[in-house]
């Protein structure tokens, strides 16, 4: 455990002196995750609503503005009505396996935010793999959606499914390898080191050249995992209706809805970690106030989903065959060519370093 | 090419056999492929019988914008071939297939069209068996057809032989009768002023 | 070489494409053309020859000009104008004429198609520019045009 | 596509999936019945009628005048252009001649409503391939067309403007200066158009070589409109046989003829620029004159059989009216474009993706009430 907040420091002192010491640390765990938890699910509903709301920028519209305070409610009230709702599903659905998947989806989405440092001392989980953590855990998501779509007995759901299986495998090839590009700068796998490499300059500044390709290509995969559009085609509304959660219903959708959306972070939050820097404030402005890293976080994260947002609501839809062109015949070999780039840099040392 | 030509050149495709002058139908549809000779051997026939019509096609321009051709049953599948086939006609666009019950009798008409030359022609069939009115398909000859015969089928009930795909298109499996007929009736749902 | 410039032009048409979806994404404020219905009813004003349902102007003596003609039954398409009418004796002339009872208006059956308003020789419907028509209950849909009490105005022959 | 290089240890097998009558990219209650194999569509048969009003039927009881207002409910999208149809053939039986300022505006609002329903199309279009945002560009545009009839007929969608023997009223003071408006503001936005969605590769990608139909295969099926010109084949009646005022306007046919789902789309964007440049040509010109001629209160049509056909949005829009001399219609029939089009989805979707299904029935531009009159 990493947060050494004074109110933390309270809070594990008081556990640890009325319970055995293995007991404190799990309760600490367990208070750990559900405030994650918490904070997340009302986190992920607000990106739901910011992506409404750009969406209805974009779109020549105003986006939800009755619910609450210019429709800052609005999400809330969805999140009511879904919790409401009747949870309904096909008759000769594989019940369990049904059932299942949405929580595969949304545990693994949560999962991924373990790791993250969002300043310097607020990290819940400081791993020395951590990048590979990431990678490993946003590749068992799919897992959901393929137990969801094949379960559902429906044909719809199933090609969805069938389509997410395929795109997932593909793209996470190069989600890893533009990642592993980085890695070549830093040397090591742990996000809190990753991030103190970056105080001679974002990695971006670094790598130059080979980094901006290999964001690029990151931000290209990264929208893939997601199922995004232009990359939508395990819902591919126009196609499939609703893809692979076409039966689902009521709080079992929303988890999926809300897995999308924190997903959308952590593909944002991985970019800003491994390219711009994580929590460090530009050219170290705000460095005397080591809890704004919070915001630089955010702030940074947050201009990358809305940049996700502006591929979704400008891009059509690839087609099938298509995306795995694109990612066999062009941005594989792209990455791999750009790896010995990248080495070739470290190797003569030809970064910036500012 | 004008209506009169047309007639000309369409009319001894099909000679009336009870007209002394051609006698063999079959021999006459073969050997038509040189349609000089024909525009020319038409004139001579169409003129002296004014009384038996030297042609089973009747031809009438009247009450019509276009000319108009009543053609039997029997022959309509031959008649359409050649009207698509022959260089002089070339009517390759059926832009219209519409059923209609006149009354005593259930027909279709063709409205054609020649996208080289550009004139236009209305090929009308009819049949007074209404109980199982039955006319062969031209959804091989244009492909429009099939949808267009399809739609007729629904609503008229004219049956098509050697259609590959007869089944109701809009109406549901279970439907009784023939909506577009004239003597339908729906008590429910036709309002009548 | 072809790989490289198709790579190029597709990423610069993606651009192209986002330089539009972008431009409005700056101008979102006052670009805007959703109408905020229905906080806008007050402004919200609906064009002179809009059709919004059948209506029978009445002055202020009460009094209408349909004559009980009926053609604009006859007009209508779906049957929604049903007139009922009677022949009453004018007092003053002794004559028979006649007169509307009720001039029955089915808005739920109503096409718009202003037939009937064409039809009429006295001009004595016309379009209210009334749009928002949506009712709990059916039959409210079923309007009488004429009000009650009302009278034919004097001089008005078809 | 290439189906030989599959295992043969593993057996794959054909199945159904039902896309509609409720799908999103049916454009209304359309059924399509999809033979797939994995992804590839191996044959498409369109369920039709699940919104089929018997309009002919209708018709036959109908005096001329309300079968005019029928028409606005079949191609809800160029209605103007449908009502243009029956009154010209009222007139053409009648021998009416009407004023030249009812041909001119006929005209120009028949090129609008062509507008309009290319730009909604064109929102779908891109709505299809997954492009969201088009469709609220492509209504910001239409709804500038649709104040300009709402001012001028009173509705926006089923207006019921033209009638036998002319209009219904005069056009409204305003309708000169606010149709110069939109065509200057559209001449705008058109490229807007092409940077969005048209130059965008993945689009591109999506629709060049795509659901192909030849010259004569769109021939054979009767495919009319931007279908047909996408294919080479020049089918435009206003070219052909022209109608109203269109004789007196210089305009170019739009025509393309690598037949696939491209050209289609490039064929409609270029009929937007004609049609723009039709409307330029008569809109400071349109005569001084009476918007209608007297008609009986009781039209009764010569005995006779009358056949009109017009360019609706969509392609040729024919009326077939047998008269018996009554005052309705013995029988009449609508050749509608959508219902040859949608005839042809099996020929060109067959060996496609599902995506490409998708595609190509986009750019055939299908209006359900038109194919189910």
């Amino acid at each position: 455990m990493n947060i050494s907040l004074g109110i933390t420091k309270t809070i594990h002192d008081w556990l640890f002196s009325v319970m055995p010491e293995g007991l404190a640390s799990i309760t600490e765990m367990v208070l750990i995750a559900a405030v994650y938890l918490g904070v997340f699910a009302v986190f992920g509903l607000y990106l739901v609503l910011l992506e409404r709301k750009v969406a209805a920028w974009f779109q020549l519209r105003m986006g939800p503005n009755r619910v609450g305070f210019k429709g800052l409610l609005q999400t809330l009230a969805d999140a009511l009505k879904l919790v409401s709702k009747e949870l309904t599903g096909t008759e000769k659905a594989d019940k369990f396996l049904y059932n299942l998947a949405p929580y595969f989806v949304i545990i693994s989405a949560l999962m991924a935010l373990a790791v993250f440092p969002f300043t310097q001392e607020f990290q819940a989980f400081d791993i020395n793999i951590g990048i590979f953590f990431l990678i490993a855990i946003s590749s068992i998501g799919v897992i959901g959606i393929l137990l969801g779509g094949w379960s559902s007995n429906n044909k719809f759901a199933l090609i969805g499914a069938m389509r997410s299986g395929v795109q997932t495998i593909s793209y996470e090839l190069s989600v890893g390898l533009s990642l592993l590009t980085m890695v070549l700068i830093t040397g090591s796998l742990q996000l809190s080191e990753i991030v103190e490499v970056q105080k001679n300059g974002w990695l971006i500044v670094q790598g130059h050249i080979p980094a901006v390709i290999a964001f690029m290509i990151f931000m290209i995969a990264g929208t893939a995992e997601t199922n995004r559009a232009p990359f939508d085609m395990v819902e591919a509304e126009s196609e499939l209706g609703a893809g692979f959660h076409t039966e689902y219903s009521g709080m079992k959708f929303a988890y999926f809805f809300l897995a999308e959306f924190i997903n959308m972070f952590i593909i944002s939050a991985i970019a800003t970690t491994m390219f711009f820097g994580g929590w460090l404030s530009p050219f170290g402005i705000t460095e005397s106030l080591p809890w704004l890293g919070v915001f630089w976080f955010l702030g940074k994260t947050l201009v990358i989903v809305i940049l996700m947002m502006w591929f979704r609501w400008t891009f059509p839809r690839l087609r099938i065959d298509q995306l795995l062109t694109l990612e066999w015949k062009y941005l594989l070999p792209i990455n791999l060519v750009n790896i010995v780039v990248m080495a070739f840099i470290v190797w003569q040392n030809l970064i910036i370093q500012l | 090419m004008t209506n009169e030509a047309l007639q000309n050149l369409i009319g001894p495709w099909f000679p009336n056999p009870d007209d002394d002058k051609v006698s063999d139908v079959v021999e006459t549809i073969e050997s038509e492929e040189d349609s000089d000779l024909s525009s020319n051997k038409s004139e001579d026939i169409a003129k002296p019988s004014e009384i038996v019509n030297p042609s089973l096609l009747e031809f009438s321009e009247e009450e019509s914008q276009f000319l108009n051709i009543l053609v039997q049953p029997e022959q309509l599948h031959a008649l359409m071939t050649q009207l698509k086939s022959n260089q002089e006609t070339n009517f390759d666009y059926l832009y219209c297939l519409s059923g209609v019950d006149w009354g005593a009798e259930l027909g279709i008409v063709y409205h054609l069209e020649s996208t080289t030359h550009r004139h236009r022609i209305v090929v009308k069939v009819k049949t007074a068996d209404r109980e199982n009115p039955t006319f062969d398909t031209v959804s091989n000859i244009w492909k429009t057809a099939d949808f267009h015969e399809r739609e007729v089928f629904d609503f008229f009930g004219v049956k098509f032989n050697n259609h590959p795909n007869l089944k109701y298109l809009f109406l549901t499996e279970d439907w009784e009768g023939y909506p577009l007929r004239k003597d339908y009736v729906d008590e429910i749902n036709m309002v009548i002023k | 070489m072809s790989y490289f410039s198709n790579i190029y032009n597709g990423i610069k048409s993606l651009l192209t494409g986002m330089s539009v979806t972008g431009k409005v994404f700056l101008n979102a404020r006052k670009g805007t053309i959703t109408q905020q219905y229905p906080e806008n009813r007050e402004t919200l004003k609906m064009f002179d020859r809009f059709r919004g349902e059948v209506v029978m102007p009445h002055d202020e003596d009460n009094e209408h000009r349909c004559t009980g003609c009926q053609k604009c039954e006859i007009a209508c398409p779906n049957g929604s104008i049903e007139i009922i009418w009677d022949r009453v004796v004018n007092p003053e002339t002794g004559k028979k004429k006649k007169e509307i009872d009720q001039h029955i208006y089915h808005l739920g059956l109503c096409t718009m198609c202003s037939l009937c308003i064409e039809a009429c020789p006295t001009d004595a419907i016309v379009w209210a520019q009334n749009y928002e028509n949506s009712v709990y209950d059916r039959s409210f849909l079923t309007k009488v045009l004429n009000q009650p009490g009302s009278k034919l105005m004097d001089g008005v022959e078809d | 596509m290439d189906t030989t290089r599959v295992n043969s240890n593993f057996k794959s097998e054909e199945y159904f999936i039902n896309m509609g009558p409720q799908h999103p990219a049916t454009h209304g209650v359309l059924r399509l019945l999809l033979t797939i194999d994995g992804e590839i569509i191996k044959k498409v048969e369109p369920d039709l009628g699940y919104i089929h009003r018997s309009i002919e039927k209708m018709c036959e009881r109908d005096s001329y005048q309300q079968i005019v207002h029928l028409t606005d409910r079949m191609d809800y999208l160029s209605s103007h252009i449908n009502n243009e149809a029956v009154c010209l053939t009222v007139e053409n039986a009648l021998e009416l001649e009407v004023p030249e300022r009812v041909k001119v505006i006929r005209t120009i609002i028949g090129e609008l409503t062509r507008i309009a329903s290319h730009c909604l199309w064109w929102g779908v279009m891109g709505m299809d391939v997954g492009a969201l945002t088009t469709y609220f560009y492509g209504f910001r545009d239409r709804e500038m067309v649709n104040d300009i009839f709402e001012e001028t007929c009173g509705a926006r969608l089923t207006m019921n403007y033209n009638i036998p023997g002319g209009l219904m009223y005069d056009i409204h003071p305003n309708f000169i200066q606010r149709t110069k408006d939109f065509v200057a503001h559209f001449k705008t936005k058109i490229p807007e158009y092409d940077k969005l969605l048209t130059g965008n590769v993945i689009f591109q990608k999506r629709m060049k070589g795509v659901g192909i139909l030849s010259k004569e295969d769109a021939i054979s099926f009767g495919a009319s409109g931007p279908v047909g010109r996408g294919s080479g084949y020049s089918c435009d009646v206003r070219k052909h046989h022209p109608y109203s005022a269109l004789d007196k306007v210089t305009f170019n046919e739009s025509l393309k003829t690598a037949g696939d789902s491209l050209a289609r789309y490039e064929v409609r964007i270029m009929e937007m620029w004609e049609s723009l440049s039709i409307i330029e040509q008569l809109i400071d010109n349109i005569p001084e004159g009476d918007y209608k001629v007297a008609t009986k209160a009781v039209i009764k049509l010569p005995k006779g059989e009358y056949y009109q056909k017009v360019e609706a949005a969509r392609g040729e829009l024919g009326v077939y009216v047998i008269s018996t001399g009554t005052k309705n219609p013995y029988r009449l029939k609508f050749r509608s474009p959508g219902f040859s089009n949608i005839s042809l989805l099996n020929h060109i979707a067959v060996g496609g993706k599902i995506g490409d299904l998708v595609a190509s029935m986009a750019t055939l531009d299908i209006v359900v009430p038109d194919i189910d009159r």
